[in-house]
């Protein structure tokens, strides 16, 4: 076979449609497909939400105030329970998706990108700009995320974009950090420098073959994130800083159910699990997808069900 | 070594005084404590006399001059309101909190990369998995409420442990165990996927093949590379639980920097805040050398 | 029926991929005794180093699967024994020297603590590990073992590393020593230590050596009988006596009818402006001086070999030459300009002109790059070379030339063996169409067959597209075929530079006149000639 | 018998300094414990202001009250208790060198404290100042010693010394011997701080302390726990000058737009009562012919309906301020009442803001650019309103929301008045507002839940708030 010169055009290199494959992919991990679906769901909930049961969701009703769970006689939205104000709780979680979302994504989100982006930075350029930004970083991680939030919310008023700022702000350096630590690990490797010999762009360089390796990392880091987002804007709105009632996020739910845990736990549980939930799912697509991406171990997953998958 | 050591710490002398610069003049814009800390019905006389009292009067610039120059001393000065020197006030709280926070990143530090290794290694088994779960369950929930639910079973249902306070070992037993949640589950996903792909690597075949027992496989040859991140992670965890660990030292009545720095804060306490600042951010640099540190020890080929 | 100390009957092993099973072994059978020397030869990819790994217990499973077949040692079937049974074989009975020595080696631990823990999972005390880690290090020929015991593998040339591996495998003075192309990347000099280095061992403990190669050479010189592999089959069996003057098989007469060195050697080119010259190029390592100034010139379409010692420098002056790393002293003049003082930016413009092939073709290759991805880079970054439509038939196309299918492209670095990532990064040094490609034993894993297509076609190249060569080789026989020019080398010095006539037939230095006489022949009745004369010119 | 006490707390002291006693955190570990005052008002019978320090009083003309003390009584570093000590304690807290908040309930009026003999001590204001003796409940007396500067050891001549203070765990008092009075039954109190009510209840219900005084009143359902009236009251302060705020008939409509009695029982505890004025029923003329405004959500929509016809910009959004932990369930509350008022056609918007915030919405000078309802708590257990009434309601008052020469005319006359006449003044002012002017929207006297472990005896009182003597607490 080895000297045999096939005629080029008799072998057609093919590639599979990308998103069939992914979808084949994603059908192999069961685990995967359910936290998949979970987070469409709670993605629609996000989206049209507020539109349908905005109303619901605020309409109090003393009479059903802290109703106990799994009852139906007062409409299947009190399946969960209602709050404090008589409110349906699970029409609450509804809507709440939104405001959780639109905070959380863009909390981690912006986090991510502008703490992995100067990561990258710091880990790949020269020692200056590198020492600047991790000094940088030293002075965000040291500065209370609370005086911060004091701070920025205190001037520029409590709106959800500055909650995103403030959380965001305070999520960078954790990026930050260990792309850099990263980088300096995977730039000595030899197929970065084969790249340099092809004369690649530091920004192909640091995005095609550097920040493969590290994606992994920061999304393991980054799903976590969501929880901690949801869960320390939760504690800036119990000081009375951050997002405020009557607007919701499962954040503020949680905290303000905090002081019915021993008499109602439902008001506070309820929000809790679709905090654990959200962040259970995006951490076993992130695992997937830990595994889709790495060729080594993709194997898993394309070999489905045959083998101890 | 040692002159990279002697110029990082000077950077960091740099960078802290970035931050008193910047916790200085932000801070004094939040609100007034002659507000905050005289009583609603107090008369303007009042206010104007506390004020005179802290120096609150002087144009911001003036101040600020004033407080580099007691700086320099070592004079953070006085606690608005608890007539006590504020460096005092912030080290008597610093101790616990640097207790509370070396006792729990070491069992959480140990404890992740045990069972985050061992998960990695048996990726998909019933031991991988379960852990994860329990991991993510502890990451993601409040933890107020493991705090109070704690409370509740085990202080008031069994009384086995007492609700709050300090005093015996057994005091610190709940809070250790609510802080060790949330960082224990971070870490050991970052541990357990990092440590998936190091036992991808040759060198890891190369140990099998002279006959390296399974545990030093995985806790000497393939740990040591997939320490990076975790190192990182942990610092994170570290200056989280050196700026405080506020829910926990609210709910238990520990007498930390956490709940000192949060009420200084709302009660724009500047002093106080300012030294708090100081004092963990002066912790939260020397973490991070020590870390820069040990990512040169861990891998040599970053050492410059 | 007898006892052999290792028996392997009817082994397969497949692996599942994207594209489908991979049959790698399809039902081999060999035996190996005490004392003996097997030597498995045979075509890159043909699972040699797969079986190997079967017996070592180190294949993933999954993707990999045995599928039939047995594996006995000392009378008992290693597939059926307990991971901990064979653990304690590993190492201490059975041992291994990897193909691939720098992702073999662990990044993060000194080299002496590498070696010793064989002996230290096995239970020996530390000082005694130590000090036979100590002892074999020196045997190997690593230069200051004492001090290098403390280095890392980064630190190390590609050569030096192979012989740590080599000195990790013998520390317990396994019965069976498994050597997947232990001397690659050696120079032949030290080629011929370590055979003999090994030789010693076989007869001091009658260990069993299983010694994977393609080097037709070192068959003759070391191998008792030998097996040659195609395509997962064993398709002959015999001494390398028999092999060499009576092939039965068809691949076997092809393996020999492409054993290099016979051809007409070439000759220099002369005059003509030198593209390319290298003047006092100096490095140091700390204390080390690993290039002390060199001196030379290239004319264009020219091919300039780097031969010499492991750990002379060699690589060195091509990682200095491509800025890789940066000199300590000297110049580069590429064209007239001073490659040395360009700016990363103006450097990124050169890039394209100069290439490289490393030493380690495992980890020259993004493990996240499917070989598509990994050549097609090329054009991304210079889109200039080809418009995108074509790219998928030119990877077919180089793919082949190399003597890969263009089916592989969809696979990634790990599905392949040692030789065919080599080949992967030749394509993908090809696919830029520089002027100049720095060949870093590019290729000292091939077998000799593929070995002979790839010189072709790089002989085409340099004839067709007048690409000119570095061609850093310790493969003598391949540098008289290739070479215009030949450069020895010696601790980070030029010794000897001239035309390859003059260098293979009128050498000056007594150490050229060495490395000569240490290459091996693949005649073993040429070969065991050689030893004679070897033997009376180190005493002489 | 083992006599030691735990009380549990929500928060810490920053300072325990006797004449910041007014401050309720240090008050309830100083007060009547560590430091006495000369009079005390009552607050389990009614027998009005007691003597304590001063053995009796009598106003010896217009302007000058006389004082005779207490013999025999000595402060806890061993110093006799006479004269000059009060005086000094009336100076010290004046002074400015140190932001005593006792000070300001001496606000505006000029007092001169004159030692006629160690035990004899004459005050003489400018003007009149007919409560003076129950201002003097305030005054905690420190040793003529004791420096212009806040103490970290104060000194009292209570029944109580202050024997430990390891900042952020616990305080401790310990009982002295030579106290002049009876001795109590507690020898040691140790207070403790906890922020979280659920955890102080559960502290009583484990043992680890013996008393709560307040703990959420979703815990409160053991026997162990008590309610009382905390003097608390809770309303939405109105500035009149903004419209639609201005007009009468809105003011009326945000007041019978809430349906106060629905909250009693379940967001807000049990026993809470219904305010009419701003303090608690027991203060001196207290107007029991206020009548709660009912819920007339029908009614409300027509005021409303009627002011826009018109022309008041009735549209207008309301801004509610409420502050985060202001109370338990304060912002079920808030979001109840906004609820409430947006469904008879108020066009309000909700924000729940921290203790700064709130206070740059709740003091003067004030956001003039919307019409803003700020939801506060106001607490005077003194049993006089004019604790209360010129900062709330005074055109000059800090906090008062309304600019109306009657009620002006008013507060300042009942300050000066006394017996009858300043309780039918007071009582007077507290119709008017409530009734013509409809000053604010009046909601609630709250209540507060403590719990009390079985060991002890114990019943908490309106002014438990602000204080907590340890000799009302009985050992079982
Ligand atoms: N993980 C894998 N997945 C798929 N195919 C694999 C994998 N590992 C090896 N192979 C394939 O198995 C075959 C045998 O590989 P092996 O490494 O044994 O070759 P070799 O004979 O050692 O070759 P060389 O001389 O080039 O090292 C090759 O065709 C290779 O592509
Ligand atoms: N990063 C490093 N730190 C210290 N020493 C180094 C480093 N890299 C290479 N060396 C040393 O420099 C010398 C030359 O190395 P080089 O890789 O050029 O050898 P080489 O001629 O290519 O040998 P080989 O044929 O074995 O690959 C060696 O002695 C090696 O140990
Ligand atoms: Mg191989
Ligand atoms: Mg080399």
């Amino acid at each position: 076979m080895s000297n045999a010169t096939t005629n080029p055009a008799a072998v057609e290199v093919k590639v599979q449609s990308g998103t069939r494959r992914v979808l084949r992919m994603l059908w192999a991990d069961k685990l995967a497909i359910c936290a998949a679906i979970f987070l469409i769901v709670i993605l629609l909930c996000a989206v049209f939400g507020p539109m349908f049961l905005e109303d619901m969701a605020a309409n109090t009703n003393l009479r059903a105030r802290n109703a106990p769970p799994f009852e139906l006689e007062r409409g299947f939205f009190f399946i969960l329970g209602g709050d404090a104000l008589g409110r349906p709780l699970l029409a609450r979680i509804i809507v709440a998706a939104q405001n959780t979302m639109v905070i959380a994504a863009g909390a981690v989100l912006a986090s991510l990108i502008v703490g992995s982006t100067l990561g990258l930075i710091a880990g790949y350029a020269g020692r200056w700009t590198g020492e600047v930004i991790m000094r940088l970083a030293d002075v965000i991680m040291s500065f209370p995320s609370l005086l911060l939030a004091v701070i920025v919310l205190y001037m520029l008023s409590p709106s959800i974009a500055n909650l995103v700022l403030v959380l965001a702000i305070t999520r960078i350096p954790i990026y930050l950090r260990t792309t850099r630590a990263e980088v300096l690990e995977v730039r000595e490797r030899m197929f970065v420098q084969a790249a340099k010999v092809m004369g690649a762009s530091n920004r192909r360089i640091v995005f095609k073959h550097i920040l493969p390796v590290i994606l992994p990392t920061l999304l393991t880091i980054a799903t976590l994130d969501f929880a901690f987002v949801m869960l320390a804007e939760s504690a800036l709105s119990f000081l009375g800083i951050g997002i405020q009632a009557p607007e919701i996020t499962w954040g503020l739910m949680v905290s303000q159910g905090r002081q019915y845990l021993t008499n109602a736990w439902w008001l506070a549980f309820w929000p809790g699990l679709a905090i654990i939930l959200t962040t259970m799912s995006l951490n076993l697509l992130s695992s997937w997808m830990r595994v889709a991406l790495n060729p080594t171990q993709r194997w898993r997953l394309e070999i489905g069900g045959k083998k101890n998958g | 070594m040692k002159s990279t050591l002697g110029k990082r710490a000077l950077s960091s002398f740099v960078s802290l005084f970035v931050l008193i610069v910047l916790v200085f003049f932000l801070s004094r814009l939040t609100g007034d404590p002659a507000a905050l800390y005289l009583p609603v019905d107090a008369s303007e006389e009042m206010r104007q006399n506390f004020r005179e009292l802290h120096g609150l009067n002087d144009p911001v610039l003036v101040q600020f001059g004033r407080y580099l120059a007691d700086l320099a001393q070592f004079d953070f000065g006085e606690s608005l309101r608890k007539a006590r020197p504020a460096l005092d006030v912030v080290l008597e709280a610093f101790v616990w909190t640097l207790k509370l926070a070396l006792i729990t990143m070491t069992l959480v530090t140990a404890a992740a990369i045990v069972v985050g290794s061992i998960a990695a290694f048996q990726v998909g088994r019933p031991f991988d998995r379960f852990a994860s779960v329990l991991s993510l369950i502890g990451a993601s929930a409040p933890d107020f409420w493991i705090a109070i639910v704690g409370i509740v079973i085990f202080s008031v249902n069994l009384a086995w442990l007492p609700t709050s306070g300090t005093g015996t070992i057994w005091h610190w037993v709940l809070p250790i165990s609510v802080l060790f949640i949330r960082p224990f589950g971070l870490i050991l996903q970052i541990v357990r996927g990092s440590m998936i792909n190091a036992l991808g690597s040759p060198y890891v075949k190369t140990a099998r093949a002279k006959g390296v027992k399974n545990g030093p496989v995985i806790f000497v040859h393939t740990l040591r590379n997939a320490m990076l991140p975790v190192i990182t992670v942990i610092g994170d965890q570290a200056a989280a639980l050196l700026n405080g660990a506020v829910v926990v030292e609210t709910i238990f009545g520990f007498p930390g920097v956490g709940k000192l720095m949060i009420d200084s804060i709302l009660q724009r306490d500047f002093n106080v805040i300012l030294a708090a600042i100081m004092v963990t951010a002066v912790a939260i640099f020397i973490m991070n050398i020590l870390i820069d540190i040990a990512y040169a020890l861990l891998d040599p080929r970053i050492r410059a | 029926m007898a006892e052999h100390l290792l028996e392997v009957r009817d082994l397969s092993v497949r692996f599942h991929t994207t594209q489908g099973i991979v049959n790698a072994v399809n039902g081999i059978s060999w035996h190996l005794d005490r004392g003996e020397t097997l030597a498995i030869l045979g075509e890159s990819g043909s699972g040699k180093s797969v079986s190997a790994s079967a017996i070592m217990n180190l294949i993933d499973m999954p993707p990999g699967e045995i599928t039939s077949g047995q594996i006995l040692f000392d009378g008992t079937d290693l597939l059926k024994a307990s991971e901990e049974e064979r653990r304690r074989l590993n190492g201490k009975r059975i041992s291994m020297i990897f193909q691939d020595p720098l992702g073999h080696l662990n990044p993060v631990y000194p080299v002496g603590w590498q070696i010793a823990e064989t002996a230290m999972a096995h239970g020996q005390s530390k000082a005694a590990a130590y000090e036979r880690a100590l002892k074999l290090m020196e045997r190997v020929g690593i230069p200051n073992a004492k001090a290098s015991m403390h280095k890392y593998p980064h630190q190390f040339s590609g050569g030096q590393r192979q012989r740590l591996m080599i000195a990790m495998a013998l520390v317990l003075k396994p019965d069976i020593l498994i050597a997947d192309e232990p001397t690659t990347a050696l120079d032949v000099t030290v080629q011929a230590e370590v055979l003999s280095l090994l030789e010693e061992l076989q007869d001091e403990t009658g260990m069993g050596l299983l010694l994977i190669t393609h080097d037709l050479g070192v068959v003759a010189e070391a191998a008792d009988r030998a097996v040659v592999m195609e395509g997962g089959r064993i398709v002959e069996t015999g001494t390398p006596r028999d092999l060499y003057h009576n092939p039965q098989h068809p691949y076997t007469r092809k393996l020999l009818a492409a054993a290099p060195g016979r051809g007409e050697m070439r000759t220099a080119q002369s005059g003509g402006q030198p593209i390319l010259e290298v003047h006092g190029l100096r490095k140091s390592y700390g204390e080390l001086a690993a290039l002390k100034g060199v001196d030379f010139d290239l004319i264009a379409g020219e091919t300039l070999a780097v031969v010499g010692e492991s750990g002379s420098g060699k690589s060195t002056i091509a990682r200095l030459m491509l800025r890789l790393e940066e000199a300590s002293g000297g110049t580069v003049k590429w064209k007239g300009e001073d490659i040395l003082a360009k700016s990363p930016r103006e450097m990124g413009k050169l890039r394209r002109q100069l290439q490289m092939v490393f030493q380690d073709p495992t980890q020259s290759l993004n493990p996240n790059m499917s070989v598509y991805e990994i050549i097609s880079e090329a054009w991304v970054i210079h889109p200039d070379i080809l418009p995108k439509p074509k790219w998928r038939a030119r990877v077919g196309e180089l793919l082949e030339q190399v003597g890969l299918k263009a089916e592989h492209a969809l696979r990634y670095p790990h599905q392949f063996s040692g030789g065919q990532r080599q080949r992967i990064a030749i394509a993908r040094a090809l696919a830029l169409e520089p002027d100049l490609i720095i060949c870093d034993e590019a290729v000292s894993a091939l077998d000799v067959s593929v070995q002979a297509q790839v010189i072709a076609l790089l002989g085409d190249l340099r004839d067709r597209l007048g690409i000119a060569f570095i061609f850093i080789a310790h493969d003598l026989p391949v540098v008289r075929d290739f070479a215009d020019r030949v450069l020895v080398m010696k601790q980070g010095e030029i010794v000897e530079q001239g035309p390859v006539r003059q260098i293979f037939d009128a050498p000056r230095e007594h150490y050229t006149r060495r490395l000569l006489a240490a290459g091996l022949d693949a005649d073993p009745d040429i070969q065991a000639d050689r030893r004679r004369a070897r033997a009376a010119l180190e005493t002489a | 018998q083992d006599a030691d006490v735990t009380v549990v707390l929500a928060e810490e002291p920053d300072l325990v300094e006797p004449c910041m006693a007014t401050r309720s955190n240090i008050g309830r570990i100083v007060l009547g414990n560590i430091s006495e005052t000369l009079t005390e008002l009552d607050v389990r019978g009614d027998e009005g202001l007691k003597p304590r320090l001063a053995e009796s009083w009598e106003m010896v003309n217009d302007t000058t009250w006389r004082f005779n003390l207490r013999q025999g009584v000595s402060f806890s570093d061993g110093s006799a208790f006479d004269a000059e000590d009060v005086k000094h304690s009336f100076e010290r807290a004046q002074s400015d060198q140190i932001t005593c908040e006792i000070s300001r309930y001496y606000e505006g009026i000029s007092i001169t404290p004159k030692v006629v003999d160690a035990h004899t001590i004459d005050f003489t204001t400018d003007p009149a100042q007919p409560i003076l003796p129950l201002l003097l409940s305030l005054l905690t007396i420190v040793p003529s010693e004791t420096p212009i500067e806040f103490t970290r050891e104060p000194v009292g001549t209570g029944p109580y010394v202050l024997a430990d203070w390891a900042p952020g765990q616990s305080i401790t008092l310990e009982r002295r011997d030579d106290y002049w009075g009876d001795a109590p039954a507690v020898s040691k109190a140790t207070y403790v701080f906890r922020n979280d009510p659920s955890v102080r209840a559960a502290m009583v219900a484990t043992g680890e302390a013996d008393i709560a005084p307040s703990i959420s009143a979703i815990d409160a359902t053991t026997e162990m726990d008590q309610s009382y009236p905390n003097s608390e009251t809770t309303y939405l302060r109105i500035d009149h000058a903004v419209a639609p705020l201005d007009d009468k008939r809105v003011r009326e409509a945000l007041n019978i737009g809430i349906d106060r009695e629905a909250f009693v029982g379940t967001i807000l505890a049990e026993g809470t009562d219904i305010a009419t004025a701003i303090n608690v029923p027991t203060t001196l003329g207290w107007n029991a012919d206020t009548a709660v405004r009912g819920y007339d959500p029908e009614r409300a929509k027509a005021l409303l309906e009627e002011a826009k016809a018109d022309g008041v910009p009735v549209d207008t959004e309301i801004l509610l301020v409420g502050r985060t932990g202001n109370f338990p369930g304060a912002t079920e509350t808030f979001e109840a009442i906004q609820s409430m008022l947006s469904e008879v056609g108020f066009n309000i918007r909700l924000q729940m803001v921290e203790v700064a915030e709130h206070e740059q919405y709740y003091s003067k000078p004030y956001v003039q650019d919307q019409p803003i309802l700020v939801g506060a708590q106001h607490d005077n257990s003194r049993g006089d309103p004019v604790f209360s009434m010129y900062f709330k309601y005074h055109s000059d008052g800090r906090q008062s929301g309304i600019a109306d020469d009657k009620a002006d005319d008013l507060v300042e006359r009942a300050t000066a008045a006394t017996g009858e006449e300043r309780e039918a003044l007071w009582s007077e002012l507290f119709g008017y507002l409530h009734d013509e002017v409809i000053a604010d929207v009046l909601l609630f006297h709250m209540v507060g839940h403590a719990r009390v472990g079985n060991g002890v005896d114990y019943t908490p009182t309106i002014a438990t708030n602000s204080q907590l003597q340890l000799s009302e607490i009985g050992i079982k």
